[in-house]
């Protein structure tokens, strides 16, 4: 087999220097009736060949973004990943090491570690930024939990406008953590999509350990939290930002700009493919006060025995190896190589490229919007958004997206996807440009969208 | 016979002296030993790396919230593939040599996995774009799901949680929903001395008490002690097994009888799965609930630190509780409320898990076949035994044999020679190998956990035996100068954590200009 | 203010004088520095990293030819992996540090190129399945020709040469084909003395007698001297422009006049085409046929060596002659006979050409556009020139400048410092970057012919003239041990050849047992 | 653009460190007429994801091997080349090397080359090989040339049985060079198509340099050539054996078992995928004693300054770079990736692996040749074969083939194809099987064969 360097000379001579009649000898610990003693019933091992047929048929079976006029997003947006990008992921230093624990021969991971972080805290506007958790979501979840630990409080409000995803995640994990989650209901208002700053300041109180929302929310609609901000700091409390499309931080006011106290977000979009949905790029960026309190791995810098710069993993007393159930969070295993993904893209884009590549997608957006708020019957909801907006369609939108699945394109969200439960979401359509989308791509939505609501 | 028929290895004990004292360089390269400044220092602004295409004219929607504070800086494309090459090449991998880093299971990346991930059917679909357009990544979760059942003898999974800690988690959170269920969370989780640090962190996480049970002479728990704190208030029992003495806990189906007797559940820590997958189904054994990490017995790649995949596999009582999304007989279950879904406890995380992990991993069972998983752990249990019979003499191993997949030893056989565990380690560098998991599990003093894996040939081991007999005798012999500055040779000497965690520098800062940083 | 602050680049200057003096390792490692076997010294005849399928049993149709004898060491993939990373690490490469090998043009791989060339509606086609089949392989090999065409300003390409030496095979063909269409292949080719080897032997392949020309004081061909050459039994000649010395030949125009007034034909050497892509058509000057080394000015990799791809571009009074396959008016024309072949000289090669190649070339020229060619001239011969201003006066340059892209030294700057060209190249290694190109061309005595290439950074740069400097000033100062056995800090000190040629042992050996060695 | 890392701002502080006004100061050499001063008529600059999708159009329109039933050889073979060889092959420090010229910092490509030629002579059964050439047709060219040298003789037999484009190669490339080349005229004899040892034997004489023949030849025929060479050195002619598909070599016996000479291929098979024909493999083994006349490149074992085993570049006295017109060859890049390709495969192979593979590829094949002899009108003109044999049609097989490769299966080599100008071969149909080719493909063929010729 052929990831098996022993060949069955060496097993048998390995064992006769044990002094085991068999490798069952080496079992023996377990209880008899527990030990197989024959393969479970599964199919045999195959060729590289086989396999990679077998993988091939699956795959084939699966309508990819890059063959359809392609307009989803709510979370995860399709952007050009630089070849390089994925050439250097695949080097085997980077691909096949561990978590950077012998720094001496871990500076190349620990250095692009530190680099993500740098990037990921300029980014945002914040101070300081940790090497990554798993996702958004979770991401989200643990900021969440970390207010919680810097305010001694446990109430946290959550905007209608945040990823309802991202909301289950929230409700599901701290229903046994003692947290109180107010979720504020998404209302689809017309220029500001699930916009309800004046009703989280309303809600805030002093029990209230953050307020929680999303810029651009799941309408793709933005705002300035500036005031939010300040109302939810007077208080006590502090205002989490969560963002899922990081391209926008090319373009928009960072939220550590507004005043933000953590901001959480998904890193997808600039560091690895849509895969589905995952692996995917946790980021987590806060204000310095907040360090300690912050979860997952932190790179930093520090001299070796020589005196010469190098890096560490630090700060390490927050962490569950060494603090156990003190820690703060649970995480080990968290985003590496997506945050590599990242850090070569930013490095490939720079300050001026990315800020072009933003502009780009806002741009082709608004043509988009324009050219499909001008169809009879649809209803643009969206006031100012960055690259994502929302429809209201004449009808529900589920059976339209489906219709255009069949003619091979692939027209974006709609409201039933995310909110099964609330019918008055429904006729929501959820669409996302980026600069991979086309004139034909337009054209051919425009269309079959024309087609599909008549 | 000179030297040159014989062909044999080269031996470079002589390597230093031939060379002048201290070779300087003015750019601080030595040879293909190149430093490499940070993204921040090389680059500029304006700088880049990719061609964004021209942006047509249209009226800003951003209604006042242009950015305009944007500083980052850029490489073109040649210099970031330099960068990174260069990076790269001062890290230590598995692609490089035996890492031997004990409880993660550091196997071969196939190659072939990396190829599969990467075809546009997998790597290219949005999880919200209609299901229907996705059948193949369906089945696919679907296959990968029964693998993991059949593997486990276990009658349900759930695939979304993103490593083996979320697992852990989601493990713990269908115990906590069940016995909530039953109308008592209960406030106690039992946990070995010898635990991973996610367990008790796990635990503490959904609001139980941890308890600590210990370990026996032997290195597994002592069943005595723990049936002593079985009652009532314990909600499960958290046991690693194989354990990470990289022992197999004997009285396993005793204790989950025990814990089950009470009322309580039985986690089970899967990160050792490698040593049994193919010869023990956990079912088997009492488990309820166990995380798999794909990243480990199913060989995605470590990545420098994730990104893995914790799939769970759940025992009938606690199959109602699994959290969405999963796909039943074809159909993806995802929505609060879906038919199905009434007990589950919720959802882990946005989307289905890690389908970039779940291709991999279902490429490499397939690869391997169920007569293939079950020779990977019985030759990584051999290759352990093996290390462990060859090195017990030189070093000192707290336990008998057999062991499972990894061998642990002690800082006994150091005792008086001033070398430490952590030397012993860092010396391990000077020798071309990664260092085992050190001082871990805290069981056992200066414990050297030594977890070879199956991909290891027989000349990889008796190499790395012979590095490690030679160094012990250095050990003994008195050579502390070898151990204490130690590594040497790798690109850097040891670095001061202590200056690190005092005054944190976390990310890149202009140097202040010395002008003004002298007023 | 303390060295943390700054963040600036770490000076290692003191690197060894911490270092233990002779640390020794038993491995023979030294760090991430790992020794690596042959495979067959480290694989076995029946380990294997491929699950071939079972074979059917089938009645054998092979004669009594099988083979009983092979004997080959295999490995299992996981060291396979292991093998060739720890070979590559050994090796210098563009993408680790600056690469100035002049005449090499070693520019910077993109790695779009890579992805694209393995799509497998390139990779996977057969060269001979029904064209009807291939009509985007047709179409890009149409729209590369139409490329390199307009670039050159020449009206005919032929694109299956193999490289750039099987380029000059082919066009001098033409010419020859041409001479005897005519009626008189004539006797001679007029080679200047700095051009590259692959000329003369190029000449000589097709029975022609070489002729060289000498080079002025400015390092140009003696145009005076090439006049006095030219008589009717010149077939030919070839010159390099912009030449080997990295200059412009001025009267260029007015050798290609002669040439065509004796009748002769002048072949003009394109390795150096990266200099005035975009900026100068050699078809502008009177070239009747050149080749276009892909590997170097359109990026396609080098490969530690190949392979490369030399289409070659022709005037019209050469065209009727190119060889075959061609592609003409979206057909692949290819068998002898066919129409529109009459006075193709025939075929060079099995099938139509490096196709691997074309992708990557014109993804390539995509990439750049027409503008971007010309900067990548601009910016190659600004680099190059910059390197000659920077560092003229610290070693020493045989003519004035502006140099087009590459900058050309000798050794008079060591004259008297008993440190040669090849020691001061040997030096440039433990500096971190590879030597540039030494003793060629050779009409200057101890040349270096460094070329930067347009994708290196001002920066690099930089670091490079720094690095140059200071040994050069170590060199003046009497450093000698430091150039002498140098270099010290590369994988292996310096080789010995003379042995290897002496008795050359091609091939692994089995080693001889040492007691029937010593018999 | 992305690959050139000067900015304009660069670009302009360096022209005023050179005292040049503009770019063109540097150009002053260039004769004024001809320096353009403005760009070509060409498009302008692309970013990756325009160039990616126009490339990927091209690659679109043309079917490849793996989308179809594929039983095309000829000189080209579809083996599965495993992912790791892949990877391996674009290793920056692989990839984006040059020709190892300076030993101390290229023992990674000189290590394999070494490794290559060791792996070439064994399986060659001869005891020297050069670290590759362009590909088998040119290797078989300087192999005619090589004997030449040798022998100080000019005439060359061609046996019928050569590939076609290899006996147009060399009858293209001698030319000029003085040599003769006697070509044989392809015979489709029953049993032994190609077959011609006893004319080749005839045409003997004391003026020949060499016989050049193929194994398994261009009908797929394979025979002993044992004779011959003795045949051939009794005359004092070399044989020379040429060899188009590697994967033989694991099943056949070896051409220096028969006594060769010279053993030419292309390694194609082993290393690298189709490609449409380029780049391939030259591979070029001799007999010891040629050894100062082969061409090409050689790696040579030897110690460095501590007296460490090491590898460099040896014997450059033959080549071009330091005999100029007195080289053996003018040939400077040669295949290098390539030949690192086929050391990894064959590295992963090893003697056992080849051998079961090619067993495999040779069951296949006659399970192919008996399904397809049993059609009516179908004759197997093939005795001895290994992987690929010949069938003569009732008919044309231009037109079968192209009417089969409507229906998207691809069904070998008409003789058409190879022979324009023999109408006596255009019934004939060459086809290939390797481990690649499935049961479904056999069926879709022969059912396809089947309609095609009635
Ligand atoms: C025994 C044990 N449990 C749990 C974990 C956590 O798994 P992960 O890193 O995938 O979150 C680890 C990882 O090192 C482990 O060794
Ligand atoms: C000036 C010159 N001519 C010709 C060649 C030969 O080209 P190739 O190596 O592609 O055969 C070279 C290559 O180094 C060269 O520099």
């Amino acid at each position: 087999m052929r990831y098996l360097p022993l060949t069955d000379h060496d097993r048998r001579d390995m064992l006769s220097v044990l002094g085991a009649q068999n490798i069952d000898d080496l079992f023996c610990d377990v209880p008899r009736e527990a030990l197989l003693d024959a393969p479970v019933d599964l199919p045999p091992h195959a060729s590289e060949m086989a396999v990679s047929r077998s993988m091939r048929a699956l795959a084939g079976q699966n309508l990819a973004a890059g063959d359809a006029p392609f307009f989803c997003g709510a979370g995860a947006y399709r952007h050009h990943i630089p070849a390089s990008v994925d050439h250097i992921i695949q080097r085997g230093e980077f691909l096949t090491a561990y978590t950077p624990y012998q720094p001496e021969i871990a500076q190349g991971t620990l250095q692009y570690l530190f680099e993500f972080q740098t990037q990921v805290a300029r980014l945002t506007g914040m101070d300081v930024a940790n090497a990554s958790l798993y996702d958004g979501s979770t991401a989200c979840l643990e900021a969440i939990l970390m207010a919680g630990r810097v305010t001694k409080r446990s109430k946290a409000i959550l905007s209608g406008g945040l990823h309802p995803h991202y909301r289950d995640v929230v409700r599901s994990m701290t229903r046994f953590t003692g947290e109180e989650i107010v979720c504020a209901d998404p209302d689809p208002a017309v220029g500001a999509p699930g916009s309800d700053t004046a009703d989280l300041m309303d809600r805030l109180d002093g029990d209230t350990s953050c307020v929680v929302v999303q810029y651009p929310n799941i309408f793709g609609h933005i705002e300035d939290f500036t005031q939010l901000a300040s109302a939810a700091q007077s208080q006590g409390a502090l205002l989490i930002v969560v963002m899922t499309e990081p391209v926008a931080l090319g373009a928009i006011k960072a939220p550590g700009a507004m005043g933000a106290d953590i901001v959480v977000g998904e890193g997808q979009g600039l560091s690895v493919g849509l895969q589905f949905g995952g692996p995917y790029l946790g980021l987590f960026a806060s204000k310095q006060k907040y360090l300690r309190q912050m979860p997952g791995r932190l790179c930093g810098e520090t001299v070796d025995a020589k005196g010469e710069r190098g890096y560490v993993l630090t700060l390490s007393t927050r962490e569950q190896h060494i603090r156990r159930e003190k820690a703060t969070s649970n995480i080990c295993t968290n985003s590496g190589l997506c945050a590599l993904a990242f850090t070569a893209h930013m490095a490939l884009l720079g300050g001026a490229g990315l800020a072009k590549l933003a502009k780009l997608n806002h741009a082709r957006a608004v043509q988009l919007a324009q050219r499909l708020e001008a169809v009879p019957g649809v209803e643009l909801l969206s006031g100012p958004f960055f690259n994502e907006f929302t429809l209201r369609l004449p009808c529900k939108a589920g059976p339209v997206v489906e219709a255009l699945a069949r003619q091979g394109i692939l027209a974006g969200v709609p409201g039933e996807r995310l909110y099964a439960d609330r019918t008055a979401l429904h006729d929501l359509l959820i669409l996302a440009v980026t600069e991979t989308t086309t004139d034909e791509d337009f054209a051919a939505l425009e269309a079959a969208l024309k087609g599909a609501i008549q | 016979m000179s030297a040159m028929n014989t062909q044999g290895r080269p031996t470079r004990l002589d390597f230093d002296q031939e060379t002048p004292d201290a070779i300087t360089t003015s750019t601080g390269h030595r040879g293909l030993d190149l430093i490499e400044p940070l993204i921040f220092e090389r680059g500029a602004p304006e700088r880049c790396g990719v061609d964004v295409p021209d942006v047509p004219e249209v009226d800003s929607r951003l209604d006042g919230l242009e950015r305009h504070d944007l500083a980052l800086e850029g490489l073109s494309e040649p210099e970031t593939v330099r960068h990174f090459t260069r990076l790269s090449r001062k890290n230590y991998a598995i692609d490089m040599g035996l890492f031997p880093l004990g409880s993660c299971t550091m196997k071969h990346t196939p190659r072939l996995n990396e190829q599969v991930a990467r075809l546009p059917g997998f790597a290219d679909i949005h999880p919200l774009q209609p299901v229907s357009t996705v059948p193949g990544a369906i089945e696919l979760m679907e296959e990968l799901a029964h693998w993991l059942k059949t593997l486990t003898g276990m009658p349900a999974v759930t695939l979304s949680p993103k490593a083996g800690a979320h697992g852990e988690l989601c493990g713990m959170m269908a115990i906590r929903a069940a016995l909530e269920a039953r109308g008592n969370a209960r406030t106690t989780v039992l946990v070995p001395e010898s635990a991973h640090g996610t367990n008790p962190a796990t635990a503490a996480f959904l609001g139980y008490k941890v308890a600590s049970i210990p370990a026996t002479e032997d290195g597994r728990v002592d069943v005595e002690a723990l049936k002593a704190k079985l009652d009532e208030d314990v909600a499960a029992v958290m046991i690693t097994n194989p354990n990470t003495c990289g022992l197999f806990e004997r009285d396993i189906i005793e204790i989950a009888d025990a814990v089950h007797a009470i009322g309580g559940f039985f986690y089970c820590d899967g990160a050792n799965f490698n040593a049994i997958v193919g010869k023990v189904r956990p079912g088997d054994l009492g488990v309820d609930a166990m995380h798999i990490n794909l990243h480990k017995t199913f060989s995605t790649p470590h990545g420098g630190g994730g990104p893995g995949s914790g799939p769970v596999v759940f025992s009938e009582a606690l199959a109602p509780y699994v959290p969405r999304p999963f796909v039943r007989d074809g159909a993806l279950v995802e929505a609060e409320g879906a038919e199905g879904t009434e007990d589950s406890f919720g959802r882990m995380c946005a989307f289905h898990g890690q389908m970039g992990m779940f291709t991999r991993a279902l490429a490499y069972m397939k690869s391997h076949g169920s007569d293939g998983l079950r020779q990977v752990a019985e030759d990584a249990v051999l290759n352990a035994n093996y290390i462990l019979h060859q090195l017990k003499d030189d070093l000192s191993a707290p336990y008998g044999g057999p062991c499972m997949h990894e061998a642990l030893f002690d800082e006994r056989f150091l005792k008086g020679t001033g070398v430490s565990t952590l030397d012993f380690a860092k010396a391990m560098i000077d020798e071309g190998f990664h260092p085992m998991t050190m001082y871990f599990p805290l069981v056992v003093a200066g414990a050297m956990l030594v977890e070879p894996t199956e991909t290891e040939s027989r000349q990889s081991l008796d190499e790395f035996i012979e590095a490690l007999r030679s160094l012990a005798r250095a050990a003994k012999s008195g050579d502390v100068a070898r151990f204490k500055g130690a590594p040497y040779l790798a690109p850097m000497q040891r670095l001061d954590e202590t200056q690190a965690a005092r005054k944190p520098v976390l990310s890149y800062q202009e140097p202040v200009p010395e002008a003004q940083a002298a007023e």
